[in-house]
Order: C-alpha cells, then sequence, then structure tokens
C-alpha cells in the first residue's frame, strides 16, 4: 500500500476544510456563483499570502465543490506567451461541451521568470481582457514590481497568516485520524515554530511521527531543533556586546543561523540600547559603519572572502569598543526586534508607489526618476496636501491611480478621489454633448486618457 | 481657462517650450540648432550645461520642429540615471534602429539624458553604437559635466552649451505664468523663488505652482511650501543628535528615510544645508567640523551596503561632537 | 571499464559509505532515516549543513538501503555540474517526476545536490512538482545554506541538519584510510589535515591522498599540499611586524611568497586566522584593528592592486599599530 | 570625399606632417627611422612616449615615405575606438595579410594605436600574431606608457622613446598657425594654451582652434574652450576658504560649477594647480596639507561619492586648516 | 621555415632547455621526472611555481624524452591567450584524443598553462575532463598559486614545486649567453637584470636581448629597456620631499613621468623599493609610515584616481612625515 504524505492526504477537499479565510472564501464564492450566472466585469483574483496559508488548495476545493472543470499551470510549466496563448487562451476562450465553466489556475504569477517566460505578463494581460471563463492567480509577493500591471486589473483577495490556534486545530483534527498519541504541548510547540504555515506544521508533525511514532514534547523539541536556530537573536547579540575578548564575539556569531545582513540589522538595532557613553558609541558605529563598507564591497565585487572581516568589525570591533563605560556593557536592557526591517515592510507598498509615481512624472517631464524624487515629488505633496480641487485636476491631468492619491495624501485623498470621480462624470458628459455635436473628441484631450483611467479606478484597491 | 477646465498639468510641462523659438535665454544655441533645422540635417550633438537649463527641452523642440507634433515617432528618450547597463542602451538602440523610417526623414534621434552619469567603459560603448548606427540616428547627449564625458565622444559631437539662466529671465517666466494662470504674485516672492532654487528653472516652477496652490504667491506661502517640501526632521534630527539623544535623533532618520523616501545622499545634503543655515546656532567651528564629516560619511555611502548604519554613524559622531563643543564651552 | 577504477583511485570514492549505518557522526539523523526505510516512506527532504558532512552519501545510502545496489535507477541525480536552470527543471525533471513507477518501488528519488545554488526562478518551478507528483516521487535536496532555499520549498521538506564532523571521529578515519593504504602518517599531520578541512570530511581525505603522493604524510608535505605556509612562521613574521623590526618581518613576508608559493591573498588569509588565534598575545582591540586593515589590503588586491607594496603597506601598519599599543602600555 | 573635407576643416589634420622631415622636436628619432627607409626595411616598431609628441604622425610619415601618397594601401590601422577582442584582431590581420602585394614591397604595416591599453592577455596574443605573420607584415605599436607593454612584445620591437615638445616649438607653430589661417592672436593666449596642453601639440592645435571658432585667440576664450575656470576666481574662492569665510567660499564654489559647467575632479585639478603657483602665499606646510587632503577627495569622488558634498567637505577642510595656520602664526 | 627563424631570433626561445638534463636548478623535480619517462607512464601532472622558473619548458622537455623530437604531435598545448571555454577545450580534448599513437606510448599530453587563472566553475569541468579521457591523455597543469587549483583538480595530479633560481644561475646563464652572442656585459648590469626580474630566468633573457639591442649591456641600457628611472633621480625626489622641499620635489617628479614615461604606478614602485634600499638613510618609523601611504596611494591610483594629483599628494605626505621626523629629533 503505497503511503501520501500527510501534506498531500490531508489537502482541503471541500470549501469548509480550508481554515480561517473566511473573507476571502466569501469573496471567492460570491466572485464564482457570478461566473455561473454570466460573465462579470471581474474577471481575474490574485490571491496573496504567505506560503501555506491554503490558497492553492481553496482554489481546487472550489473547483471541487462547484464542479467546475479545472485547469491549472503554475511554475513548473514552461509559461511564455505561446504556452499561455496555446493552452490558457484557449480555455479561457470556450466553455466546455457541457457548458461547464472552467476554472482556471495561474499558480505563482510571482515566479514568472523574466527570461525563460518572456511576454507571459503581456500574454495573461491580454486573455484576461479576453475571457469567457474565471482566471484565479496566486502569489506570494503581489508587490514585485512586475506585476504592477497585473494589480490593476484584478481583483486582490489577501490571505491571512493562519494563527497558531488555526494550526492548532489541523493539527489535532490529523492525530485523530491517525490516532497518534499526541501530547498537547507538543502541537502547541509545532504550531508555535510554523509562524502560520501550515503546511511545514504538517510535514513536522508526520517526521516526529514517523520516526518514534508518537509525538511528545520532548522529541518535537529535539527534532525541531534540526530546523531552528541554535540561539534567538537576542541572545546572540547580547553575548556579541558583553564579549572580553575578539575571540567571545566571533563565537557568539557562529551560535546563530542569522545572515550577516540580519546580524548587522540586529546590533544596528540595539547598539545605542546597550551603550550609551558617547564616545564608545561613536567607537562602536565607526566599526558598525566599516563593517557595512566590507558588505557593501562585497555585493559590489562578489568577492565572500572579504566576509570575515564584516563579521568581525560588526562583532568583535562593536564590544571592545567600549572603554568609557565597561559596566553599561553587562546592564541589563530590553533588545528589539530590527525596526528598520519591520518599517521597510509596512511601508514597501507606499515606496513601490513612489516608485511608480517618480515613474509617470519622468515620462511626462522628461526628467529621471531621481529627481522626480528629490525635485517634483515633494511640491506636488504640498500642492495635495493644501488644496484638493488642484489636486484633483493634476491628478486627471497626469493620469495617477487611486493609490497615488493616497499616497501624495493621505488626509485628503478621500476629498481628492471624490472631485476626480466628478470631473470625470463631468467630463463623460462634456464628451457626450460634444460627441452628440459631432465635434472630434481629441480636441478636448481628456478622451483617449479616459479608457486607461477608467482601469485605475475601479477594481479593488 | 484653467479654472472651467476638469484636468490640469504640472506648470513644468504646461509651460515648457515646444519649440525651439520659445526657450528663452539661450539665444545662441537655438540659432544655431535653427539652422540645423533648415538643413533637415544635425549631426551627434552633446548639450551640457547646468540643470534646469533648457537642455532636454531644447532636445525635445529641436525632434519637433523637425519631424512635427508625432515627433516622439521618431526619438528614443533614454535616462542613464534610470538605465543604466551599456546592453539595455544598445538593446534598445539596436531596436529603435531597426524600425521603418518615413519619407523624407532620413534619420531618428535617440536622446541620452544625464549621459555624464555613465561609466568610462558604458561611455565607450555607447561611441561604438554612435559610429556603428550614424547612417540611420543621431545621438543627443546631454550632461551636467562635459568634462565627465570622454573625449572620443565629444570630439564626434557638435558641443553646444547652455548657459545659466539669469535672474530676470527667470522672474519674468514665473510673473508671466502667474499671469496666464490668474494668480496673483509678489515681486519680492518671486525674486525668493528664483534665490531658493538656485537658477533652476524647473525648480522655480515648481515652488511656484506649490506656492499658487495655497493662494497667492507671496513670501509667507513660499516659505511655507519650502518648509513643507523640506522634513523638519532633518533640524530636528541635528538638533537631538547635538544633545546627544541619539536614540530620538534615530526615530527621526529613519522617518526620512521610510516615511518620505529620502537617499543617505539627499539626508546629508540637507544636513548640510541645515548646518549652515540660520535655524540652527552652531559655532562656526564645529560647523566645519561636522561639514568634513559629512564628506567622509557620504563616501562610505557609496561605498557601503546600508545607509542607516551610516547615518546612525554620523549621528553618534554628532552626539560626540555637540558634547565635546558643550564641554569647551563650559570650560571657558 | 578503466575509468571506474579510475575514481577507485580516488580516495574519496573508495572509502564513500554505502550504507547508512556506515556513515559517522550523524547518529540522530540516520536512526531517523533508518526509520523512513522501515516504513518503506519518505516525505521530501532536505539535508542541510557545512560541506563534506556526509549529506550527498547519506542520500545515496538511504537510496541505496532503499532499493538495493541498484538503487540508481530509481533515482535522478542532478548535481552543481549539471544544468539545472528552469527549463531544465520543466523538461527533465519533470518528465522524471511524473514517469511510470516499477513495481515494487513506493516512489522514485530526485536527488539535488547543492541545491541551494540554483536560481529563484528554478526553484519556483520546482515547488509545485513537489506537490503535483508526490504519490510516485520523492525530493532530497542538498543545500550547505538552507536559508537560500526559498521558503515554499522548506516548507514541504522534512528539514535534516548535518554537524561538523567531531575531531577524533576524523582522525579516526584517516588513520585507518592510511593503514589500509599502507602510508606512514605523523600523528600531528592528521590533526593539521583536520584542522584545516575544518571537519569537511571530504576534504580531509582529498588532502590526505595529496600529501600521501609527496611521500609520507607529514606536517610538511600537508602544508605544501594545500598551499599554506607554516603558521609558526606567519606568526614569526606577525611577531617581528609588530615589535617594530620591520625589514626582518619584511623579509620573512617574501621568504614564505617564495617557499610556499603564496600569493598576496594567501598570506592575509593566514595572517588573519593567526590575529585570532591564541597563540599570539595581542591586546584584544588591535586584533580588531588589523583585521580592519587586513580586510582593506585584501579589497585592494580584489581590485587588482599591486601585491608587493600592498604587502609593504600591511607590515607597516602592523608596525604602527604595534608601536602605537606598546606606548599606550608604557605611558600608563 | 566628404570625409576628407571633413579632416581637412580639422587643424590638427592639416597642419600634421606629412613626411618625416617635418616633424618637430623628435631629432633622434627621426634619424633613426629615415635609415629604415633607406634600407626599405624596419623591425617591429614600438613608438612610446606622452601623447601628442607625433608618435601616430611619425607612424604615417614613415609609410608615406616608404610607399609614398597612396601608403595607406598597405597600412591597416586599428585604434582603440576599434573592436580590439584579440578574435578581431587576429580576423582582421589575416585577411590583411593575405591581400596581395605590390611589386617592391616587401611587407605592410599595422598601426597598433595606444596598445598599452590592451589587456595584458590581449597582449599575450598579439605577440603570437607578432611571431606568425612576421614575413609579410611589421607591427608599428603606439604607447603613452612603456612599461604597460609585455616583456615579450618589447624585446621583439625596436623601441623609439618620443620625447614631449619645448614650449619655443609649440608656440612657434600656433603662431605659424594663426598667420597661416589669418586669426589674431595673443602671446599670453599662446602660452596659456601651451601650459594647458602640457606638450602635448595636438592637444594645443585643437584648443587653437576652438578658441579661433569663438573669434580671436585670447585668454578668455582659451579658458572658454577648455572649460576652465578663470585662476583667479578659483583663487578668490581657496583664499575665501582659508580665511575662514566658508558660506562665502560655498558660494563661489556653486558659480564656478555652475557657470562653467566645471565637474568636481575639474575643480580639484585647478585648486590643485593653484595651490603650487605663485599668485597665492601659503606657508609652505599649508600647501603641503592641501595637497594631501586633495589626494583624499577626489578618490572619493573618482568612487562615485557626491560632487558637491564633497567639495564642500573640501571647503571645510580648508577653513579648518586655515584656522589652524593663524592660530600657529599668532602664537609665534 | 621563416617563422621558426624568427623564434630563432629570440633568446629565450634559442636558450631553451630542450631536454630534461639541462634545466638547471630544479634537480629535485627533474630526478622525479625522469622516473616517469624511465617508466614510460606519467599520471596528471601539476607544476606549480613563480614565473621563469622552467615550468613550461620542463612540460615541453619531458614530452620531447617521452615521444622524441616530433612530441609536437602528440602534445596540445592550451595557454592562457587562446580560447579557454571549457566547450573549447572539451571539443579540443575530443578531438586530440582521437588522432593516433606511436606504438608503446599509451596517451597523449595536454598542456595547460595559467591553470590557475580559470574560473573555478571551469576547473570543476577540468576536472571531470580528466577522469573521462584519462585512459588516453594526461594533463599537465601549470599554475603559479598552486592554492588557486581546486582541491578535487590537485588530488589528481602529482603536485611538482618548482623554486625561484638563484642568483648565481642566473648571472652565470646570462653571462654565458652573451659569450656566445659576442656582447659585451657588465657585471653590474647583469646583477640589476636579476634583481629587476626576481629570479624569472624568461624575464631575465628578455631584458638582456632587449637590451643588448641598445648596444651594450649597460646599467643605463638596462634601465632605459625596462621603462624605469634611474634610481638616482628617485631618490633625489624623495629627499627632496622629505627635507619639505616639495616644489623641488614635486618638478622631479613631472621630470620622471616625462622623461622617462613613468605611470603613476611604475613610480610609486619605484618609490617603494628606494624607501626600502640601503642608500636612503631614513628613519626605520618613518619607513614604515611611507610604505603604508605608498599602499594607499597606488591602490587609488588602481581605482583611477588622477595620477598628477595623488602623486602630489605622496609628496606633500613625505614632506609632512619629513618634517614630523625632524622635529621629532630636535626636541629631542
Amino acid at each position: 500500500m503505497r503511503k501520501l504524505p500527510w501534506i498531500i492526504k490531508y489537502r482541503p477537499k471541500k470549501l469548509d476544510d480550508v481554515v480561517n479565510q473566511e473573507k476571502a472564501k466569501e469573496k471567492l464564492t460570491k466572485w464564482v456563483e457570478l461566473w455561473l450566472k454570466g460573465i462579470p466585469e471581474e474577471k481575474a483574483v490574485l490571491l496573496y499570502g504567505p506560503p501555506g496559508c491554503g490558497k492553492t488548495s481553496l482554489t481546487e476545493a472550489l473547483a471541487n465543490e462547484y464542479r467546475l472543470e479545472f485547469i491549472e499551470m503554475n511554475a513548473s510549466d514552461y509559461r511564455r506567451k505561446v504556452d499561455l496563448d496555446r493552452i490558457v487562451r484557449t480555455a479561457a476562450l470556450q466553455r466546455s461541451f457541457t457548458g461547464k465553466v472552467k476554472l482556471i489556475l495561474l499558480d505563482e504569477v510571482d515566479g514568472i521568470s523574466g527570461t525563460a517566460d518572456i511576454g507571459a505578463l503581456e500574454a495573461i494581460l491580454d486573455i484576461i481582457n479576453v475571457a469567457k471563463n474565471p482566471i484565479v492567480m496566486t502569489a506570494n509577493d503581489p508587490w514585485d514590481p512586475k506585476l504592477r500591471p497585473l494589480r490593476d486589473v484584478v481583483v486582490m483577495v489577501e490571505f491571512r497568516r493562519l494563527t497558531k490556534t488555526d494550526v492548532r486545530k489541523v493539527l489535532n483534527r490529523i492525530c485523530g485520524d491517525e490516532k497518534l498519541v499526541c501530547e498537547e504541548d507538543a502541537v502547541d510547540l509545532i504550531a508555535e515554530r510554523c509562524e502560520g504555515d501550515l503546511r511545514s506544521a504538517i510535514n513536522d508533525l508526520e517526521a516526529v511521527s514517523e520516526g518514534y511514532g508518537k509525538v511528545t514534547l520532548e522529541l518535537v523539541k529535539n527534532m525541531l531543533r534540526q530546523r531552528d536556530r541554535d540561539y534567538p537573536p537576542f541572545d546572540v547579540v547580547r553575548k556579541i556586546f558583553i564579549s572580553k575578548y575578539a575571540w567571545q564575539a566571533k563565537q557568539a556569531v557562529q551560535q546563530t543561523d542569522l545572515t550577516p545582513d540580519e546580524l548587522i540589522q540586529w546590533i544596528n538595532e540595539n547598539l545605542p540600547r546597550q551603550i550609551s557613553d558617547p564616545e564608545d558609541l561613536w567607537r562602536a558605529y565607526d566599526y558598525l559603519s566599516k563593517a557595512d563598507l566590507y558588505m557593501g564591497r562585497i555585493v559590489k565585487t562578489g568577492n565572500w572572502d572579504l566576509l570575515p572581516y564584516a563579521i568581525e568589525l560588526m562583532s568583535a570591533g562593536v564590544s571592545l569598543s567600549v572603554i568609557n563605560d565597561v559596566k553599561g556593557k553587562y546592564r541589563w536592557v530590553k533588545y528589539n526586534f530590527p525596526q528598520k526591517v519591520l518599517i521597510a515592510a509596512k511601508t514597501k507598498e507606499s515606496r513601490q508607489l513612489r516608485d511608480s509615481l517618480a515613474e509617470v512624472l519622468a515620462k511626462h517631464l522628461n526628467i529621471s526618476k531621481a529627481v522626480s524624487k528629490s525635485d517634483v515629488i515633494p511640491f506636488i505633496k504640498v500642492i495635495f496636501d493644501s488644496n484638493p480641487e488642484i489636486a484633483a485636476k493634476l491628478a486627471l491631468g497626469l493620469n495617477i491611480s487611486e493609490s497615488m492619491v493616497r499616497y501624495l495624501s493621505p488626509q485628503n485623498s478621500s476629498k481628492i478621489i471624490e472631485l476626480v470621480n466628478k470631473f470625470k462624470v463631468e467630463a463623460g458628459k462634456k464628451a457626450e454633448r460634444l460627441k452628440r455635436e459631432k465635434i472630434s473628441e481629441r480636441k478636448l484631450g481628456v478622451k483617449s486618457r479616459s479608457g486607461t483611467l477608467d482601469n485605475y479606478f475601479t477594481g479593488n484597491p | 481657462m484653467s479654472s472651467q477646465t476638469l484636468t490640469e498639468l504640472l506648470w513644468v510641462e504646461k509651460y515648457r517650450p515646444r519649440t525651439l523659438p520659445e526657450i528663452v535665454n539661450q539665444e545662441d544655441v537655438i540659432k544655431r540648432l535653427q539652422q540645423f533645422i533648415k538643413e533637415k540635417n544635425i549631426p551627434h550633438l552633446l548639450f551640457a550645461g547646468p540643470p534646469g537649463t533648457g537642455k532636454t527641452t531644447a532636445a525635445h523642440a529641436l525632434a519637433h520642429d523637425l519631424y512635427g507634433s508625432d515627433y516622439r515617432m521618431y526619438m528614443l528618450e533614454l535616462n542613464a540615471s534610470d538605465e543604466r547597463g551599456i546592453d539595455v542602451i544598445r538593446g534598445k538602440v539596436k531596436e529603435f534602429s531597426r524600425s521603418r523610417l518615413p519619407v523624407n526623414i532620413p534619420f531618428k534621434i535617440i536622446l541620452l539624458d544625464e549621459s555624464d552619469n555613465m561609466t568610462a567603459d558604458a561611455q565607450q560603448a555607447l561611441r561604438r553604437l554612435m559610429e556603428m548606427y550614424v547612417d540611420v540616428t543621431r545621438f543627443i547627449l546631454i550632461a551636467n559635466y562635459p568634462s565627465k564625458i570622454i573625449e572620443p565622444i565629444q570630439s564626434r559631437c557638435a558641443v553646444f552649451r547652455f548657459i545659466p539662466l539669469r535672474k530676470d529671465d527667470v522672474i519674468r517666466r514665473l510673473r508671466w505664468i502667474c499671469m496666464n494662470e490668474g494668480i496673483r504674485c509678489d515681486e519680492e516672492a518671486l525674486e525668493l523663488i528664483y534665490e531658493i532654487s538656485e537658477g533652476d528653472m524647473r525648480k522655480s516652477i515648481n515652488v511656484l505652482q506649490a506656492s499658487a496652490s495655497l493662494g497667492d504667491v507671496n513670501v509667507s506661502n513660499v516659505f511655507k511650501v519650502v518648509g513643507l517640501a523640506h522634513p523638519k526632521e532633518v533640524r530636528e534630527m541635528i538638533r537631538l543628535a547635538l544633545e546627544g539623544k541619539f536614540m530620538e535623533a534615530r526615530d527621526r532618520l529613519r522617518e526620512l528615510m521610510i516615511t518620505y523616501g529620502l537617499s543617505g545622499t539627499d539626508i546629508i545634503k540637507q544636513v548640510h544645508k541645515e548646518i549652515f543655515g540660520t535655524e540652527l546656532t552652531i559655532p562656526e567651528p564645529l560647523r566645519v567640523e561636522i561639514a568634513d564629516y559629512l564628506g567622509e560619511i557620504q563616501f562610505r555611502l557609496v561605498e557601503g551596503a546600508d545607509e542607516e548604519i551610516q547615518l546612525s554613524a554620523l549621528i553618534s559622531k554628532l552626539a560626540l561632537l555637540g558634547r565635546a563643543a558643550k564641554t569647551v564651552k563650559t570650560t571657558k
């Protein structure tokens, strides 16, 4: 009897099996039901969220439940324009013989290769435009710049990272089905460590039970240590700071799985928390700055032989910089997760918006993106913050998206968008009137843009 | 007019000269360029001069006057600071040169903005392209610093030097825009705008438009715009750092980098400005020392990997200097 | 075949463990893997750990123990020297994972060596394959740096960490090979080999064989083979430099380069090692300062600077730093 | 042909010596070369010396004197702007060597300009070509720095060293050209041209022609043409900085960059020149320190640092140094 | 053939040892190689050692002694100037292996010069070739730095280390060649040649021949040939700088650059040499500081900084250091 790995065996078959993506489920079922009645305006959805939270499974379950024909194309398939046209386009344009709706899954669109899958995105956009069947796409990172055109034409559906409770629920169910002896604490620990990735949790559960026939806390601890870091970053940073000798600091570094990039961020974050004497702090920062210099040189030259120097300067260099206030080194202070990483993740979208905006402006003004950012955007921000009416007109004139408006002036955005829509209606009326008067529309200078404008201002944020 | 229309453009775009005769203040250049148009032929061109003096505009106007209003079909625009890598350029140039030419047009134009940002290697490759495709294309190179263009390219180009705009010209232009837009403006405010933007026409018009969006163009509004456009956080960061409040200063730094999206070099430039500005009362010797150190840190920014770390080092230096200065003061 | 016998000439091949129980020093891993064999079932596996800790060997032994000695028929092996771009994954790998199963075999194995070197594109293409054909194939991925494997793949695998081999285990193995081959070996030389190869068994055996090809396995031959100077001599040079005996240190440096055929980078690496070693008593802050300068010099060499001048600069820096440190000492 | 007439428009071409006896200031070299012509045979030649000392001219003149005015038929000229990957050279050389030789001509000539810019690898391959085709071709290599030519090539060539032209010779030549072209010229301007071009005749003539195109050849036109600031203004900036008037100095600096379109390196070079000129009375020790710092700043610019920030750092350093010097003075 | 005769013109060729016993100064190596010849069999070989110690010569001599004077038919030589992409090598190796062999010799030889310049990837592929074709071919790899050869290759080769030639051996050889060629030579000049070429016999002979082509082999001709300034002049410049006569030192520097056509790096190398020579009496600590700074400047030049500015910086540093040293002296 052939055994299936549990991640396959316990894959959701019905929508109900999918844990905790209620919002997404609701959105998707509504959308699929629209398709059963006709061809809705929103032809494609993009499901996004971290790995292992059920994007693909939910799609499969959806097809199962509604008995849709299911066609999948993923990163293991060639996805050049020709392939997409051959397989997906045909599927997208025809219903099956029985008139069944076909559900088309383009999995992992963020994995579309720039080189090997040349022309893929254009082809997909094209297919969506003419599709007569629903298209579902998935991605871990929907903010990948290359997906921008796609984002503008699809409904974005977010999948949440699963909570510990969600994961625990599923694991307990499996334990029951497999008739396994599972300690509560053990399941807890697995659920804790998987960080919302259900698939890896199931894998871990299976690995422990296959190996030992039961799941106890001790076994789990033992095995999870294999995957996890030997020491949490906090301890490593502390060890580095309190080192008396260079070798101690170096040894501390070896006890972590943090990459050098991560490590330097951890040190940067917590260095000023630990060291307060200005002279010590400056010495330490000078070393940290030098360490960063080496990191930069590694990137530029591709020469990894320089890495040890970077690491020594960021560890031993920093800890040995404390001369004036040696006691301060041993003081207990609370460390932080590197804020830079957190903030950067939080503001990723706004930075991307800024880039896109700079690109739009660069085209209009015949300047580089860098100049747009430094010499133009700040002033546009002033206008958007202080004068919604002019802002709305500029938004139309520059043909920028709703999210860009929101970026330019968070506090005025709703007002500006309202005005934009009002102006658009007026412009539409005007156009109608002019059309009726058989006057060329081109003179108004609006129509040629309104096509894309509709794209920008419809669809989900 | 403008109040009735439903769309609006940035004034820099709206009032950009479309044809050569509209360009102000570069009479010599324009006269020579018009000669080319008469002959329906141009050599490779190199437009050199400070920012905001109309180089890019002149290139577009030239193309416009050569090909008519659809000129963009015959012109490929590349910005060297955005499209680095000579391979990208080569690819695009090749492709562009292949496309068909309309009758009567003996060549297309490739416009390379900020070409002094290209490495010497890339310039060497560019020079080859200029030779290879000379029968079907002409290059217009735009540069702030002509001396950064390698000689073999310079000697293949007719060089045009754009001179900085005179105060009078800038202010006259600003006044004219205001009139056109039906905006009231103080003479004093216009002078202030000119000064703030250091003779850069583009920047001047941006400041003007932003000021106008606050109502009239008067001195107070101009100051407001400048204040709003340049985050106060820079000054605040310096002050906190000099007072030894490292963590708070770093929070400001992060805001600048992440929320405002300023690059490390941008921040250093602003720090520089503030150090020598009137708002912060820093003893002269300290100013000079900081400026010296800013040079060092900016160099490390270029070589390093993470801007935040380098700027944090700057803050720690400021904190140290700040304390030293205080110590000196008190001892005296 | 003669090429077969040749690989037999390579000791790493000749003495490679064929079955799981023969693998030393990874008891935990082996125990769990044997469990899989008992159940005739494995999940996808990710073997992670430093080079030479038996990852590839374990994968082969696992397959051997599952399928018997003809195991290669049921296993597709792709290693770093094979093409492993996205095309191969979509072509060869996909085809193999789809193909029918022979009777009695519950699944096939695809072994991807050095999978952390695969491009992100290729990894993306791999990820869904691992699910789609899991009923007929299992993947074993081998990686030095598991963090370079994309998260979605990691979450599909059971991860096994291989730890560096213990000194005793390595040396015992080397001694046993020498005995088997009838080679004389110094205990000291074996320890040196272990140290040089940092727990990497494959490297240890290769060095052993190369040393043996020069005659006996003794310390001097080992150093010759790995292209290292004797640490004692390197330390002597450092000591002389730090004591300010610049000219003498420089003579030593030259000797090292010539006698051992060392490049500038070789020397820097060795100096680097010694600086942080316990044999030299250097004040701690000085160690870091020296490391900083070593990095600088190495970077210059990478950029193409002249070896002789740069190494002279290194020694003189050592002398300067040594002098400064001493001054401090004496004054305090 | 139009390209012919084009080159005629360039004075460097128009006044280029056509035969060996016309070349000035290289008596030794010319004498030895004429010997070859008498014998109708030459070895491979290597012409070394600073730019603009007549190396390429001499090569052409030699060919002219050997083959008559159609000499270009028997000479293949490859310069740095051509593709010079060794494959290209091999291809072209092969092809060229194959073509028929006229009676009486025992070999053809391949002229390789800027051969010191070839990589060591390419030179190795070149050396092989020099051997393979020696029975039908001779190479003339031209180089600024003979030390960059690999030895095996040097030892295959007769080496000729060209020396920089004397001031008198250059100025006499320039004056003669002006007379010929009917251009008015200041003596002072000619001296300035000589100084700027440092004995490089080609550069001198180019500057002369460019200046003439602005009208007369006078000092102000020369400065304009070469893109240099007027030394007086540079000196003023330095003086202000040294007197501690940082802000004023900085304004001057900006003016220089904007008005003259000078890059950072341009300015550093001019500062460098002035520091060591006689016009500024700077105490010797101060000069030395400034020169040291100029080196540092120029290096940073080469590495891509921001021009404005770095030059500000330079000025602040000048201010610091100026203050220190004064302090010293007053205390003594 | 004429090309044959040409190589005869090169002394390195003319006086190259043809058989193993003729090779000087590598007794150990030769003895072991002759053993192979007796057995008519060789393993893969790796010849390591500094340039000009006879590695390539030994490889040819070995082949000569194995196959007789037609040995080139059975040996494929690939050197750095040939295309050595691994595909090319694979193709050539395949083709070459096919051709017929003389009786008694079961394999052909592939000679890979400068194999340490191959990338690690190419070496990996090479290692596979070495396995695949081991039954019909043997590889001889030649490398300056064996540490750049990957381990798996090293462990497949018998390693031979070539040591630098002794002064006596080199000079005796040079003297013998001069005698043979009927050239007059100074003993002092021969010593200089040895010193310049640092035990590299090939370089020594090349310099000898080039010097001889200028007439006698004397010190002045040797300097001319190698493109070095006369040490006396370099020392004079250093002395002036150290004495604080900055301006005079700078004039000397310019002279050196122009008269001898020296590049910045040339000059730095010569300064470096003199600093550590016995002719200049420089206090030890000063030497050290100069060496440190030389490293810095040389690196800047490598990165493309301006030669004049950087060398000025060097001289000013010398002046600064010289002054500091004097101050110390006088105060003590």
